[in-house]
């Protein structure tokens, strides 16, 4: 059952959830969207395409801490973080919601990561359809769609009117603001995106592991981080103690397999020393690892990553070439 | 676009690869927006064809010539991208004899990302002198005057006069990610170990927040005091706009005052932390 | 996991007075790793220290703590407990508590006690960083580099050397001795210094351990101490020290006389001289200062400073000898080139240069006039015949220089007779032919074959008949046309046409009124010659300005002296006719504009600005080509139509064949061409040897760099005299030539710039031919362990010192002239005179103190010898006559020294020497009197002495260049340039480098027994160094982690001590490494490098950056 | 003399010159503000600007870093590296919003004790006029 609200009824709604949660919403910062806590309901940026990065960022942020220990007077005290309000996501997009549903896979299977399930739990998801598809946009052909309601508490679509509003879960039944008029109108159709063909990918993945490929694709690549930073499923992360004056605290903070640095050992031991093993990881884990364990690809189609790399690797051309080298080589 | 200098590059790399005088070649082809460039490596005669040049061709290859460090490479090098050469050259992270430099006389490249490129040239190409790369091994494309504006630093003024520049720095700062693309693309960071990332000592945390990002985006920046060539790939690259141009271009602006020093003008001329003068007037009074 | 242990001090009350310990022990008992913390009344104690070793035993601690005084005063100390116990002696680190806290904290107990604790804290924090650490060994080069040859110098090798040790002495100068082989006495014993000096100069020059390198200079130093690398430049002395016996024979017969250094300039030395009679080594030197301006002005290289000398001699044969080993031709470029050597003479900077073509002339004028011998043929000794096509400079001047190598030459001359354009371009009233045909001879007397009416048309022809090489010096023999109308008329003549018809004594028919048209010698040689056909009116139509015009400028004046007028800034724009004879010309007048490629004025027609002369007869003048016609087939050209050559080999487009002079360059100068045909020379040679054409060439030549002017009189030039104006006629000569008194008067005005003019007199009756004047300096490495630099002192010039008259009046000398005047050796033979006019003077006044003490006029040290060196010549002027009066106006009258000083000064005094303390207000010249005016501090009355003689008393300064030196050496020196010692009072003759000792006034000014003291101290540490079985590093130093180097070496570019050495490793990578034994532990080199590849052992990041963060 | 604010102030002091001259403040018992906390390093060359940011991070009011007067330098031209190292960093600093007045960089020599004191005592007060440093 659909209901409606007028834009005005929206500013109340997001203004009644301000009061007793945290709202994660898009704001405008220079020439990009981000996703920022709000203090007012006037910050947010409701005219937008794609926020710069996704909102994985809430559940696991850039930086935090997980636990401190100090020592007084002789006694060793752990304390550690804690979640202590209730948080609303708005404004997020379906691929969003899915790349949430599929960092999901990883942190919430026991055991699971407390912080994260804290957050997660304690979090409303409150999307916002799609008004139209962008050149780097392919997520119908990841199992989403621009109208693709599956992983939100509430979906939002604008309408001339407002926007309506389709409560998805029981989560969001609880936030809906009473007294909205039932939506009677007609649904808009979602914009179309040109699909991409993905058949075989993980099968291709797998046979292309010792191709000569990936060193030629690394050749451009500047392994930074970027792709990963932006992309809403790689969620890999580094642990680190500090101490200050005998203060010790864990912090862990977002990482990628793309910087030499990652997984490097005590002993010094590197596992991935090329650019191509590094590339070829963050491929890997997308289109095989994950898939192997959790059925589903780990990528959402939100096409940041096609956008935000500074030398154009292309995920889509990247999965065409997978395909094409597949042939190839069956062929022969 | 320019099809003769187009065919003009092309046919140099297909030539150096069918002799065998290089390994590859390091130049630029059409990315996947159909509109823009990225980067490309030709190592058949026949992948030279997709060899293009244009005013999308934003970006410096010299940095990829320290990832085929014992290779010989054929590479196509603005005149701005030069001044990354002899930077390498200075520092003798790349030989010349290993290198086959393809220059083109280049008449300015616009702001590009992915799906958009716009009509107006990039800052940095209205204050360019360089007519021609300043070292070369064969030059193509016609040599144009350039009527290139004088350098008055004028963002630098105005960033000076920022009422509270600790606030403002620490909120550009505050949205680093740490994702080290303005390191990676950079031609003169080339350090095994980023400083940022050594753990003994810790110099900077992993802690993405202001006051860490701040270590690090100041001493990436002094890093380059003196080696900045310009290029500007750092604040292209930047996912989250932060305006790195203002911190090297303020460190330009000093050595270049203070120094009379340029980076990359010359590969003989040492930069200015590797001497110094006796009797220069430096002064620490506020 | 460290175990940290902390010891307090109380230092007494020093520390426990301001700070609270037992608050301090509380807080620090809590900090991370330290399991052990004590506090003592002094930890520096026996019992504190033992209290110490203790607790390292009995607690297992690995790193230790203490918290006392500066680590300055007591870190030693420390170590050595904690090593006592078995701990590496580096796991200590010391928190100053009682400099940097208590004392300057006194009453302050709260914040002086929170700041121990943070001093602690930040002490416990770097200690856990602290690792052991081990002094290192190194061996020893036990041989000694001594660097100055004066009494310190020779003190230190005498010691070393005698010990046992090689040693190898360095001098600048060509001797050993310093000033004190200058010195006549010594004070205050009075000593002949030659006396005692000689005999260890001897020595060392005998010393089998001694290595003497005279004349030599240090270029470069590298390692460290116990492993010097040095770089040795022996200056060549184009004398081979080896055969020279000294006999002086090379100096008997040197031209060029210049002052003596030695002798203070006051008496004269040769070119090849040797400094002072007891020189060691007892060898010649030649002074030789590179090319002269004139020979490297002159195209073709003639050495014009070397027969100059030998003119000033009255050696005219040897002088012409001496250009004749460049050309032959003396006469005709004697009258007619264009001089470029005049132009850069250094004379000219005097007053004018020196007549140097006049001088050429003479030369070849004296040859005729005393009879030439026949030139004696020279022998062939090379198999390949070589051609050359065209006989005027360019070819014969090739011609010479090959055959002179041995080569069998052919010359094929066009004409019935050879000598090209100064056979039949040259006017006879400039180049009479009996001059040509004198040194055409004398090339022929040589061995060229001269064949004459033998045109070349086909150059296989020529390699047919079996010449293996061919130069062709065709010129450009065409005259250019001006392309305006009526130049065809009958009656308008060209000027080249026109001088080859009169000089090959055609008749041509002029009216009377010729124009002209042209600004170059050719138009210049057409109308003097008109005028000598008697032509009344002659016009020259230039179309630039005077200052443009090209033709030598005495020629044009000459000229006009001729009454031939010049009309400037016209051109001819037709040639008017009737009934196909000449009546006049149009001309325009022109404009200049901006310069145009030849870098004249480009001129340019003034609109409604025409005029027309009326003349009989146009001479067109405006220029000469090369004539495609005359010239073999296959050739390439140029677009200015002259053949196409390699501009550095003139090798043209056929392999062997080569071309030059005018055919190549388009009109030109005699000696431009003479300079084409020697390139061509070597070109060939180099060609038939099968040797490299293009290598070294062009031939890059030193031109001396600066000329002393000091004391030349001004002296005006020896002027050309010429033939009465009226007595011109067509044949006669204008120039007369010098007579042989004029010539050696004006060569004798040469400023001998080179010093050593290369006559090569001295190898004529060298007997042990020992002369090499193609000698090069020469670069010797040696290793050395230790290094002694003692380079000395110089006196301050005392002519810059015009306030007291030096430099300005003769009789101003300075205190080292008088010493040179005093010695039976010097130039006066012990005369101490006046030297304006050589009288004994009576009345002598010194002046102290001249640029000592003194910021306006010098420097503000003490000179320290002076006031004991004017008592003694105060007291040796009244042994040599006891007529004379000594004054001394003294600022302070020192004795330093005690013992007998003071006394030397009283006997002074009492051998009648006038003191007054004073100043000196001027010092002025009256009728050949000296007047000395000033006032007397005592008295406080002006006063005005008479003077015969005023002596300077300059001060010591440190020898010129020896900051260089010091650069080189990496030791400091002071704003003065005096070397720094490593402490100014417990180690003064040591430096901050290990390994480098000083001594003598390069330190500070000294006397002879302090030099000889100071020589014999530095040998003294050398010595110690040497009996040492190795040396123990300090390992506090910077080491690579070449993982992280990226080898891009800016740690070597920082490094102050040369520590940092490149190394390549086997994966191809060029990686820095830091010679521990080198490597000071600065750690500038750590902060440059960015990969952080660079630790210096002792002060870590870590360890620094552990502090940092425990505040 | 009593400030408003205590600021906290580090100083690279070294070893050769200043160090000594620090020394030599204490054993001639000149007092200065006990607001500094001096490290010890062989040269003023070995001053990395890592060590001066790491310091204004760990919440230092200001810095002092302090060599042998140039042309003095035991290591002969230590001081010459830190003057141009510092001469940049100091304006950058300032650039970024730490205001140059933080940042000191001074050459006293082994004899100067009482220019040492004067400094230090000239630097607290200047930075306690400043005030904390602001914190965003």
């Amino acid at each position: 059952m659909n209901l409606l609200a007028s834009k005005d009824d929206l500013i109340r709604w997001l203004d009644s959830l301000l009061q007793e949660r945290i709202v994660i919403a898009p704001v405008r910062v220079q020439e990009q969207t981000m996703f920022q806590p709000i203090s007012k309901v006037e910050e947010i940026a409701f005219d937008f395409d794609n926020t710069t990065l996704s909102p994985k960022g809430w559940f696991l942020p850039p930086t935090e801490a997980l636990f401190t220990v100090q020592r007084d007077d002789g006694q060793v005290n752990l304390v550690p973080a804690l979640v202590e309000r209730d948080a609303v996501v708005f404004g997020l997009h379906p691929c969003d919601a899915r790349g949430i549903a599929l960092m999901d896979s990883s942190f919430l299977q026991e055991p699971s990561d407390a912080l994260y399930r804290e957050r997660r739990s304690r979090t409303a998801l409150i999307g916002l359809a799609c008004r139209q598809a962008l050149p780097e946009c392919f997520c119908t052909s990841m199992g989403s769609a621009p109208d693709d309601p599956s992983h939100m508490d509430i979906l939002l679509t604008e309408v001339k009117d407002g926007y309506i509003v389709q409560v998805v879960t029981e989560k969001g039944k609880a936030l809906v603001p009473k007294g909205l008029a039932k939506y009677k109108g007609k649904v808009p159709t979602p914009p179309k995106l040109q699909a991409i063909p993905t058949m075989e990918v993980t099968s291709a993945m797998r046979g292309l592991f010792n191709d000569p490929y990936w060193e030629r694709l690394a050749d451009r690549c500047l392994h930074c981080n970027v792709c990963a930073y932006v992309c809403p499923t790689c969620y890999c992360f580094d642990v680190r103690d500090y101490s200050d004056k005998g203060k010790v605290e864990r912090v862990r903070s977002w990482e990628s397999c793309q910087s030499p640095g990652f997984s490097l050992t005590a002993g010094g031991y590197a596992p991935r020393t090329t650019k191509g093993e590094r590339l070829r990881q963050r491929f890997s884990h997308k289109f095989l690892y994950f898939p192997e364990r959790f059925r589903d690809v780990a990528c959402v189609g939100c096409g940041r990553c096609v956008k935000a790399c500074p030398v154009n690797i292309d995920i889509r051309e990247v999965i065409s070439d997978l395909q094409q080298l597949t042939e190839v080589k069956s062929g022969s | 676009m320019d099809m003769e200098l187009i065919q003009q590059i092309r046919d140099k790399a297909r030539n150096l690869l069918e002799e065998g005088t290089v390994e590859g070649v390091i130049g630029y082809e059409r990315a996947s927006d159909g509109l823009t460039a990225r980067p490309f490596f030709a190592y058949e005669p026949a992948a030279a064809e997709r060899l293009i040049f244009d005013e999308t061709c934003i970006h410096d290859l010299v940095k990829y010539l320290l990832d085929k460090k014992g290779k010989k490479m054929a590479i196509v090098v603005k005149p701005c991208d030069s001044r990354a050469i002899n930077l390498l050259l200075n520092e003798e992270q790349i030989k010349r004899d290993k290198v086959f430099i393809i220059g083109v006389s280049c008449p300015g490249v616009v702001e590009t990302s992915w799906n958009r490129r716009s009509e107006t040239l990039q800052a940095r190409c209205r204050t360019c002198q360089l007519s021609k790369p300043l070292v070369y091994d064969f030059l193509v494309g016609r040599e144009v005057a350039r009527q290139a504006e004088e350098e008055t630093y004028s963002d630098i003024t105005e960033a000076k006069a920022i009422a509270n520049k600790e606030e403002f720095w620490l909120e550009q700062f505050g949205r680093c990610i740490r994702c080290y693309a303005c390191r990676q693309v950079c031609p003169g960071c080339y350090c095994p170990v980023c400083f940022a990332e050594r753990l003994e000592p810790l110099w900077v945390g992993i802690r993405i927040a202001p006051e860490e990002n701040r270590v690090w985006q100041t001493m990436r920046t002094f890093h380059l005091a003196g080696r900045c060539i310009g290029c500007n790939e750092c604040e292209r690259v930047c996912p989250v706009d932060i305006p790195l141009s203002l911190l090297n271009r303020k460190l330009e602006k000093d050595v270049k005052e203070l120094f009379a020093f340029q980076a990359g003008l010359d590969p003989e001329e040492s930069p200015p932390f590797a001497t110094f003068k006796k009797d220069e007037k430096l002064e620490f009074g506020a | 996991m460290a175990r940290i242990g902390v010891f307090l001090c109380h230092c007494g009350s020093n520390i426990a007075g301001s700070v609270n310990i037992p608050e301090v022990v509380e807080a620090v008992k809590k900090l991370p790793q330290v399991v052990h913390v004590e506090d003592n009344k002094f930890t520096c104690s026996d019992p504190g220290q033992a209290s110490i070793q203790q607790a390292i035993t009995e607690q297992r601690l690995n790193r230790v703590v203490i918290g006392a005084c500066s680590p300055r005063m007591h870190e030693t100390t420390f170590r050595r407990t904690v090593a006592g116990a078995g701990l590496n002696p580096y796991l200590l680190e010391i928190a100053n508590l009682r400099e940097h806290c208590s004392w300057v904290h006194p009453d302050q107990v709260k914040e002086a006690t929170a700041k121990a604790i943070d001093l602690v804290r930040k002490a416990v924090a770097r200690v856990a960083w602290q690792e052991s650490l081990t002094p290192r060994q190194v061996g020893i080069t036990r041989r000694a580099l001594v660097i100055g040859g004066g009494i310190a110098g020779i003190q230190s090798s005498l010691d070393v050397a005698d010990a046992g040790y090689e040693v190898i002495l360095v001098e600048r100068e060509p001797s050993i001795g310093g000033h004190m082989a200058q010195l006549d006495k010594t004070f205050p014993t009075l000593d002949c210094s030659a006396c005692i000096l000689t005999p260890k100069m001897t020595t060392v020059g005998q010393h089998p351990n001694i290595r003497l390198m005279s004349y030599s200079e240090i270029v470069d130093i590298s390692g460290f101490i116990g492993n010097f690398k040095v770089k040795i430049k022996k200056k060549a002395r184009y004398i081979d020290v080896s055969k020279c016996t000294g006999c002086g024979e090379c100096a008997k017969v040197c031209p060029v006389e210049l002052n003596s250094e030695f002798d203070e300039n006051l008496g004269k030395r040769k070119a090849a001289y040797i400094p002072f009679p007891q020189a060691i080594p007892n060898k010649y030197t030649i002074d030789k200062r590179g090319y002269p301006p004139c020979r490297v002005a002159c195209p073709a290289g003639v050495n014009a400073q070397g027969y100059i000398a030998l003119i000033s001699q009255g050696k005219f044969r040897e002088a012409l000898e001496v250009l004749r080993r460049t050309m032959p031709f003396a006469g005709v470029c004697g009258r007619v080139c264009i001089h470029p050597c005049e132009r850069d003479c250094e004379r000219g900077k005097v007053d004018q240069p020196i007549a140097i073509r006049a001088l050429k002339r003479f030369m070849a004028d004296y040859e005729l006039k005393v009879g030439k011998e026949k030139a004696t043929p020279v022998e062939r000794t090379k198999e390949e015949k070589v051609a050359i096509v065209g006989s005027g400079p360019a070819g014969l001047a090739c011609a010479y220089d090959l055959v002179k190598q041995g080569y069998p030459v052919t010359v094929f001359e066009a004409a019935p007779e050879a000598g090209g354009l100064l056979r039949y371009g040259i006017p006879e009233y400039r180049l009479p032919k009996e001059v040509v045909a004198n040194e055409i001879s004398y090339i022929q007397d040589l061995g060229v074959d001269i064949k004459t009416n033998a045109p070349v048309k086909n150059l296989t022809e020529i390699f047919d008949q079996g010449y293996k090489a061919i130069f062709l010096a065709t010129g450009a023999g065409i005259s250019q046309k001006m392309g305006i109308p009526g130049e065809d008329t009958p009656g308008v003549l060209h000027a080249l046409d026109f001088l080859r018809q009169v000089n090959f004594g055609t008749k041509v028919s002029l009216g009377s009124k010729v124009a002209v048209v042209g600004g170059g010698n050719a138009a210049v040689d057409a109308a003097r010659i008109a005028r000598r056909r008697g032509v009344n009116e002659i016009t020259i139509v230039y179309r630039r300005s005077r200052a443009e015009m090209p033709a030598i400028p005495s020629e044009i004046e000459e000229m006009e002296q001729e009454g031939i007028k010049i009309q400037f800034l016209a051109t001819p724009g037709e040639v008017l006719s009737e009934a196909n004879r000449v009546t006049g010309i149009r001309c325009v007048r022109m404009e200049l504009g901006a310069p145009d490629a030849s870098g004249r004025r480009r001129p340019a027609p003034v609109k409604g600005s025409e005029f027309t002369v009326d003349v009989d007869n146009v001479i067109i003048a405006v220029g000469q080509g090369v004539d495609k016609a005359t010239l073999p087939q296959d050739l390439a050209y140029t677009n200015l139509g002259t053949l196409s050559v390699d501009p550095l080999t003139l090798q043209t487009n056929i392999d062997g064949v080569f071309a030059g002079g005018d055919v190549v360059s388009g009109p030109a100068d005699v000696i431009t061409c003479i300079a084409g045909g020697k390139e061509a020379a070597i070109s060939i040679d180099r060609y038939l040897r099968g040797v490299d054409m293009k290598e070294g060439r062009p031939e890059i030549v030193k031109r001396v760099k600066e000329v002393s002017k000091e004391g030349v009189k001004p002296e005006a030039r020896h002027s050309m005299p010429t033939l009465e104006l009226g007595r011109r006629k067509e044949f006669d000569e204008v120039e007369l030539g010098f007579d042989e008194k004029t010539a050696i008067a004006e060569a004798q005005r040469c400023l001998n710039c080179a010093v050593c003019s290369d006559c090569r007199e001295c190898e004529k009756v060298c007997e042990a031919k020992a002369i090499d004047h193609e000698m090069q300096d020469e670069i010797v490495e040696a290793d050395v362990g230790a290094i002694v630099v003692a380079t000395g002192a110089k006196a301050l010039d005392h002519t810059q010192f015009g306030i007291y008259g030096g430099g300005i009046h003769s009789d101003v000398v300075s205190s080292l002239q008088l010493e040179r005047m005093m010695s039976a050796a010097g130039p006066t033979g012990g005369e101490v005179v006046r030297p304006s006019n050589g009288a004994h003077p009576k009345e002598v006044v010194f002046i102290s103190c001249v640029g000592s003490r003194d910021e306006r006029t010098g420097d503000g040290y003490c000179s320290k010898v002076c006031c004991m060196y004017m008592a003694k010549q105060t007291i040796m002027l009244k042994e040599h006559a006891p007529e004379t009066h000594s004054y001394i106006i003294y600022t302070d009258a020192r004795g330093p020294g005690g013992k007998i000083f003071e006394d030397f000064l009283t006997r002074a005094e009492k051998a009648g020497t006038t003191y007054m303390r004073g100043q000196i207000d001027s010092v002025s010249q009256q009728d050949g009197r000296l007047s000395v005016s000033g006032q007397d501090f005592l008295t406080g009355a002006a006063f005005n002495i008479p003077a015969d003689l005023v002596v300077l008393a300059t001060g010591l300064m440190p020898s010129e260049d020896a900051a260089n030196l010091f650069q080189i050496l990496h030791i400091s020196y002071d704003a003065k340039n005096y070397l720094l010692q490593a402490h100014p009072k417990l180690r003064p003759v040591e430096t901050a480098m290990d390994g480098i000792f000083i001594a003598g006034c390069a330190v500070a000014p000294t006397d002879i027994p302090e030099s000889v003291a100071q020589g014999g101290a530095a040998a003294q540490y050398v010595l110690k160094l040497f009996s040492q079985e190795a040396i123990e590093a300090e390992p506090m130093t910077s080491i690579v982690d070449i993982s992280r180097c990226t080898g891009c070496l800016l740690c070597r570019q920082v490094c102050p001590f040369q520590a940092v050495e490149s190394e390549t490793l086997r994966d191809g990578r060029t990686v820095a490494s830091i010679n521990a034994s080198v490597c000071k532990g600065c750690g500038i080199c750590v902060v440059a490098c960015r990969p952080g590849a660079i630790k210096l052992r002792g002060f870590s990041d870590q360890q620094i950056l552990a502090e940092v963060m425990a505040l | 003399m009593k400030l408003e604010y205590q600021p906290k102030v580090i100083g690279f002091l070294c070893n050769w010159c200043s160090y000594a001259g620090a020394d030599m403040a204490g054993t001639s018992r000149m007092c200065y503000p006990q607001n500094i906390r001096i490290i010890r390093v062989p040269c003023s060359g070995r001053v990395d600007p890592l060590f001066v940011l790491k310091c204004f991070q760990r919440g230092a009011d200001g810095v002092l870093i302090s060599g042998c007067h140039p042309g003095d330098c035991h290591y002969t031209e230590g001081n010459y590296h830190t003057r141009r190292r510092f001469a940049l960093l100091r304006d950058f600093l300032d650039y970024l919003g730490i205001a140059k007045e933080r940042l000191r960089v001074e050459w006293v020599s082994a004899s100067e004790g009482q220019r040492f004191a004067e400094i230090l005592s000239d630097f607290t007060t200047e930075l306690a006029n400043l005030g904390p440093r602001s914190k965003v």
